[in-house]
């Protein structure tokens, strides 16, 4: 079972993957029903972790009496009501759409907004954290940009000489970002390679 | 030589074997000659024996005690052989030796043999009579005689089990341990403390030479006898000392606490004064306490109460009544009446002493079974008092900062004058957008930060309405097109001319990511074929004529993560489509959205509320990012200088005080 | 074909021939990979080695990367790690937890988790739901996760994945609760979050060294030596083509 | 104020977002319901949609239409439904192995012609020939020398290999000058970003402050 694992995942892959490189028609008719399936699969694994969700944590909890079984009872609940109002009202239904402009927005709004304290609070310890060069730069860089964000140094756009050093300054997190995104982007070429060569089997256990 | 007898079975075997033939028993070594020493222990030994009362008081009656020939070869036998020699020629002599008489008188002769020791081995000729008796006897004896035995099946248990149930008339006990100075291997039943079953005690063997040392403690422990004629439950039969016992041989395999027990060798005393003393010939002597170990002294059950004195009666009963009534002889039946049967009380209860019960209660501790999850709130308080009493004040100086503009709008910001060129060339972009051709616009973002992406494209959604462009929805992920939908509702609530289901396809949920994106850029009907309430596109007049990207008059982004932004860039240039790609992002992605717009892969873009209200501004349209700029403004300071104290602190806190370390040195 | 789609080819096919040549045995043998300390991963692997000896819980959080999103390969290195986790401290009595924030990983978790029971003879320990979804969304999967860092059971959090805003809520409810806790992100979101909010933070291409720094397998160290050239060659690419561009060659 | 369901709703959102601004006084069951909440509409929002935009017109619409490739995405999705019974999950490992397999592709092709040469591309489109240049050109010549350094000290910063030094020997001054200069930059350039999310943070406190304020004032007035 495990070998025919290995050997879907690394066919399926190099498929794929040669279809970025290779415009030959074949390939392009083998590539196309792989990446469609790939996209319905992961919908359709969305769901299964969704159901596992659902009855194999939060309803399993209910029949053990779990000390947060309240936080389950919300959260099979509101499923249930929104899954049921789903099915009947369609997705395009302004009604059920308010379920998440009125229901799920202001929560992720409100916890948002809840980051900003807890934020600010963790960046005061910023320097007791980081006791190092780079912690000192770091703190540095969040005020400096804090105060650029907020428009105050907006009239520095009249004087050409702070306008240039403001230019500057806004190209150092540009440098630095390229540099990260390069880095991870090897990172993240070597574990797509390892996967595609067989070294690593998540799906194998 | 003469042949080497088994200990255990009895039987002879040749001299050259080492384990007994028929029981697999180790044969004591024939011996070699005598080494000075043992000459030396064998002659104060003779004097002993010469000097000694006769150990063995004449049966009554019986016919006197003939000692054992000596064999020539005696001189070199070890003293335990020849003691043991010695002890056999006494047992030849009287086969009844022991018994007091009346038992063997009146005892029919089926009980007679029974309980006759198994250790006729050795034919006698003259018993002939008895031979045959035996012969018809059940292979039963052989069972009992040989002691190492399989196990017999249950069946042969119960039946030897019923068998071996004789009611000795009372007093019979106490001579049946009296007289030869041993103790006979009591027929006792050993009720299994757990079952309550009954089931014979393994027999000792019936050589009475041999004492079984863990059947007499076992005796000790779990007697359980009818007749018995017990003072004290404790008291320690004399255990034989290692020397008295004729085989060295197992004092080495006693476990040293028994070993030990008793050390001086005790000359067995005649007292024959004290008939009712326990076990007649063994001397009366003050036994002193067995020390035993400290597990085992726990282990014993506690003595509840005393065995109640049990009187016998030995007066002569003739049967009057039941069914033996009238006939003389017979055996008396027990009185049961009287006799109050009290077992030792086996109290289940452990005698633990205080350095004990200590360690149980550590290792109970130790073993604790895991804790049960408590629902312990995610704010597990761990911090301390000052600590909440900083997250307060923090919390309240923000909320007063963001809410004061609210409430005062009078506050007035530092407003910029220059407009950053993203912005100003978003506007000059949708300013330039053809009115015919849809506008696609894709969201990815969370509901988190609805709110202000809401606000940074509510005026380039309504630059777009009053325009009069159509517009396409859509968004890869789940909750963007919901929140979409929400904010064209609200900028098309402005402008009562812009028929919202003719302008406005909502083309819903594009799965699957990078790759729905690439199936979108090369063949957007093929990937969006229905919107979301199932309505097929080709059938839609503004849309129905689309082939490809570059059929649509923009592409706007709305989303907070750069990697969006990025993916769509990549798709848009790898499919070559010919279309002005503008970006709404939030604040946190405005750094890394910048190096495309720097490098022209981006039109535009307008970044958080600072960019909206350029916008604003450039569009002369107040809307809710000229409203709230104050508060926005003012709380961003505070934060900055709240971040700066924080820092300027832990310095001070973290700085070596090195006025204070002189000082000290 | 266009050039820049073969240049992309050949630097696939260098990668791939890199990790399998330098994962050979007699390679590892001659030329030893000498890498550089990371102290955050030496502080992870003493925190691991504490849950197991005080019978505690290790938890693994994925995030929420999408399956066809570039990021995907973070979540693919937390499944390699959650691997290793599990064989480090399968002597414990509490077996690592895994939460995610996307359906697939969540399943694939429950795979790595059950691969490593039957590996470590622990099946009978093995509990189906130790690997779960705890949200759809970023932030409803923030809050599930907060309620597994505050299980009192769990002393160590190894966050590693793809984390945007949400990652405020589960590194502050982990400083809460004074637990051990080593973040790392794809999303550069993520990693300026973690650096203000926790103490051990890998930044950048560290989160993909995290299983070789768990001597996981020697693919993966063979991947950091691979990674090291082709930075090499990507710098200099850099530069030649400023020098060219900046001369108006290119 | 005539009683409709768009009132209702608003008091709702009202009455979620002061139950989530409680967090701020520490941990409650307001919050913790309001969690709960969040998990359930938002695990059956993604349900309802699922249904409707992947198995309704990826699945069920083409079946009906009579495409039989589409019985092998129908036959690995209910594999991948095996996986939540924990005795047949092992059977729904090829569904998995396939998305494994072609993610890792997607992962791959994104990450080598996106990312890495549209960063190099990108970093490179920053030197436009020196003549074209807009701006002063000392400027240009200042930020393309940060650029660059920035890019190639960030990237040098990772470099995992490590030479054998013997005791007391130190690390070469280039390497030293590069670790240096990479830490800045990164310092910099994640405290930008971090800069970024707090002003994101704030804006949606003025906003939910804002929605709060204004309910209130319309339900006074």
């Amino acid at each position: 079972m495990k070998i025919v694992n290995i050997v879907i995942a690394i066919a399926a892959g190099l498929i794929v993957l040669l279809g970025y490189f290779f415009n030959s028609p074949g390939l392009h008719e083998l590539r196309s029903p792989l990446l469609d399936w790939a996209v319905t699969l992961s919908g359709i694994a969305g769901l299964v972790a969704i159901l596992n969700l659902v009855f194999g944590v939060h309803l399993k909890r209910l029949r053990e009496n779990h000390p947060k079984k309240g936080f389950s009872v919300v959260i099979l609940i509101s499923f249930a009501v929104t899954l049921i109002a789903g099915v009947f009202l369609s997705p395009a239904s302004e009604g059920f759409q308010k379920l998440v402009t009125r229901v799920q927005v202001p929560i992720e709004s409100s916890l948002m907004a809840v980051l900003a304290i807890t934020l600010v609070l963790a960046a005061l310890k910023i320097l007791q954290r980081h006791r190092n060069w780079m912690g000192f730069v770091f703190f540095l860089s969040v005020i400096f940009f804090l105060v650029l964000n907020s428009g105050v140094l907006a009239f520095t756009s009249e004087i050409p000489f702070l306008r240039d050093i403001l230019s500057g300054l806004h190209q150092i997190p540009v440098a630095g970002a390229r540099g990260i995104l390069l880095g991870i982007a090897l990172g993240s070429l070597a574990t797509g390679i390892r996967v595609l060569i067989g070294t690593d089997r998540p799906y194998n256990g | 030589m003469a042949d080497i007898r088994c200990l255990i079975c009895n039987r002879v075997n040749d001299s050259s074997a080492e384990h007994c033939w028929y029981c697999n028993t180790i044969l004591p070594k024939p011996t070699g000659p005598l080494t000075q020493k043992e000459r030396e222990k064998l002659a104060n030994l003779k004097k002993k024996i010469a000097g000694a009362p006769n150990p063995d008081p004449e049966p009554h009656g019986d016919a006197p005690q003939k000692t054992p020939p000596e064999s020539p070869a005696e001189e070199e036998v070890p003293d335990w052989l020849a003691r043991i020699r010695r002890l056999k020629q006494a047992e030849d002599q009287g086969p009844t030796s022991g018994k007091p008489d009346w038992i063997e008188e009146e005892q029919p002769d089926w009980l007679a043999k029974l309980s006759q020791p198994a250790a006729e081995d050795t034919p006698n000729p003259h018993d002939a009579a008895n031979r045959v008796a035996e012969s018809k006897k059940p292979a039963l004896d052989e069972s009992l005689r040989i002691r190492n035995l399989p196990r017999e099946t249950d069946e042969e248990q119960e039946f030897i089990t019923n068998l071996l149930k004789p009611t000795p008339p009372i007093g019979e006990e106490d001579s049946a341990n009296s007289s030869n100075g041993q103790l006979e291997p009591l027929q006792e039943d050993r009720v299994d403390d757990q079952s309550g079953q009954e089931f014979p005690a393994p027999e000792g063997p019936n050589d009475e030479d041999f004492l079984d040392v863990e059947d007499l403690l076992s005796d000790k422990e779990n007697v359980r006898s009818d007749q018995k004629t017990v003072q004290e439950s404790e008291q320690v039969l004399s255990v034989p000392t290692g020397k008295d016992l004729p085989f060295p041989l197992f004092v080495d395999n006693l476990p040293d606490w028994l070993s030990t027990e008793e050390t001086e060798t005790k000359q067995p005393q005649d007292t024959g004064d004290n008939e009712d003393d326990f076990a007649g010939e063994i001397p009366e002597r003050k036994i002193e306490k067995g020390r035993l170990p400290a597990w085992l002294q726990s282990l014993r059950p506690g003595v509840t109460g005393s065995i109640e004195k049990i009187s016998s009666e030995t007066a002569q009963v003739r049967e009057d009544d039941g069914v033996l009534a009238g006939i003389a002889g017979t055996l008396p039946g027990t009185d049961l009446s009287g006799r109050v049967l009290k077992t030792g009380d086996f109290t289940q209860e452990l005698r633990v002493s205080a350095a004990q019960q200590k360690n149980a209660e550590l290792f109970q501790s130790l073993l604790q079974p895991t804790r049960e999850p408590k629902a312990v709130s995610a704010d597990q308080n761990t911090a301390a008092p000052s600590e909440k009493l900083l997250r307060l004040f923090i919390t309240i100086l923000i909320l007063l900062a963001v809410i004061t503009p609210i409430l005062a709008p009078g506050i007035s910001a530092i407003i910029p004058v220059l407009f950053p060129t993203e912005v100003v060339n978003t506007l000059g972009t949708v300013q330039t957008l053809p009115t015919e051709k849809p506008v696609l616009v894709s969201a990815h973002f969370e509901a988190g930060l609805a709110g202000e992406l809401n606000w940074a494209s509510q005026p380039v959604l309504k630059h777009l309405v009053t325009r009069g462009v159509p517009l396409a929805l859509t968004s890869t992920n789940v909750v963007g097109f919901a929140i979409l939908q929400d904010m064209v509702t609200q900028a098309i609530s402005g402008d009562p001319a812009y028929a919202k289901d003719k302008k406005v396809m909502d083309l819903g949920y594009l799965p699957g990511g990078a790759i729905g994106m690439g199936a979108l850029v090369n063949d957007p009907l093929g990937t969006l074929p229905f919107t979301t309430d199932l309505q097929p596109v080709r059938e839609h007049p503004s849309l129905g004529s689309l082939n490809s990207l570059s059929d649509f008059g923009a592409l706007i982004i709305l989303t907070d993560n750069p990697e969006f932004a990025r993916t769509w860039v990549e798709q848009v240039d790898g499919g070559e489509a010919d279309l002005p790609l503008l970006a709404v992002v939030s604040a946190q992605a405005a750094p890394l959205l910048h190096p495309y717009f720097a490098s022209g892969q981006i039109n535009g873009y307008v970044a958080g509320m600072s960019g909206a209200l350029y916008y604003e501004m450039l569009t002369m349209r107040a809307g809710s990012a000229t409203a709230r700029f104050s508060a926005y403004q003012l709380s961003l300071l505070l934060v900055a200088v709240l971040i700066f104290a924080g820092g300027v602190v832990s310095l001070i806190l973290a700085a070596p005080r090195p006025a204070k370390k002189k000082e000290a040195g | 074909m266009t050039a820049e789609r073969m240049l992309g080819f050949v630097v696939v096919l260098f990668t791939a021939a890199g990790i399998g040549f330098f994962s050979l045995k007699q390679i590892r043998a001659q030329f030893p990979a000498l890498i550089r300390k990371i102290p955050p991963i030496a502080r992870l692997k003493r925190a691991i080695g504490l849950s197991v000896e005080d019978g505690s819980r290790v938890h693994v959080s994925l995030g929420s990367p999408g399956l066809t999103e570039p990021a995907s390969t973070s979540a693919l290195v937390g499944l390699s790690t959650l691997h290793r986790v599990g064989q480090l401290s399968s002597t414990s009595d509490q077996p690592p937890v895994c939460t995610s924030g996307e359906g697939i990983f969540a399943l694939l978790s429950k795979d790595v988790l059950r691969g490593v029971a039957v590996e470590t003879n622990t099946y009978e320990s093995y509990d189906p739901d130790q690997g779960w979804l705890t949200g759809i969304t970023p932030f409803s999967y923030a809050l599930g996760a907060m309620e597994v860092i505050s299980d009192p059971i769990v002393k160590t959090n190894i966050l590693v994945g793809n984390f945007g805003a949400e990652a405020a809520l589960l590194s502050s409810a982990a400083e809460r609760r004074q637990t051990f806790t080593l973040a790392a992100s794809h999303s550069l979101v993520g990693q300026a979050i973690f650096l203000a909010t926790s103490r051990d933070v890998l930044l950048g291409e560290e989160l993909y060294a995290l299983p070789a720094y768990l001597n996981y397998r020697p693919a993966h160290l063979a991947s950091l030596r691979v990674q090291d050239i082709l930075r090499f060659i990507v710098g200099a690419a850099l530069l030649a083509g400023t020098l060219l561009r900046a001369l108006g060659v290119l | 104020m005539r009683i409709n369901s768009e009132v209702i709703w608003l008091v709702i959102s009202f009455i979620l977002t002061l139950m989530v601004f409680s967090y701020l006084l520490g941990d409650n069951a307001f919050f913790r319901f309001a969690s709960g909440l969040l998990i359930g509409v938002a695990a059956g929002y993604f349900t309802v949609v699922i249904i409707y935009q992947v198995l309704i017109t990826r699945l069920v619409v083409p079946l009906m239409q009579g495409s039989t490739l589409t019985l092998v995405p129908l036959f690995l999705s209910g594999l991948l439904l095996l996986k939540l019974s924990p005795r047949l999950s092992q059977l729904g490992s090829p569904a998995m192995a396939l998305l494994v397999g072609v993610g890792a592709a997607v992962a791959v092709g994104g990450t080598v012609l996106g990312t890495l040469f549209g960063q190099v591309k990108g970093a490179l489109s920053f030197f436009d020939p020196i003549a074209g240049a807009s701006g002063s050109m000392a400027l240009r010549i200042v930020e393309g020398i940060i650029f660059l350094v920035g890019t190639l000290a960030t990237l040098a910063y990772f470099h995992f290999g490590a030479r054998e030094r013997r005791k007391g020997e130190g690390r070469r001054r280039l390497a030293t000058i590069s670790v240096v200069l990479g830490k800045v930059f990164i310092a910099i350039t994640l405290g930008a970003v971090f800069a970024g999310v707090l002003t994101a943070a704030i804006t949606a406190l003025i906003e939910r402050s804002d929605f709060i304020i204004t309910t209130i004032m319309s339900m006074v007035r």
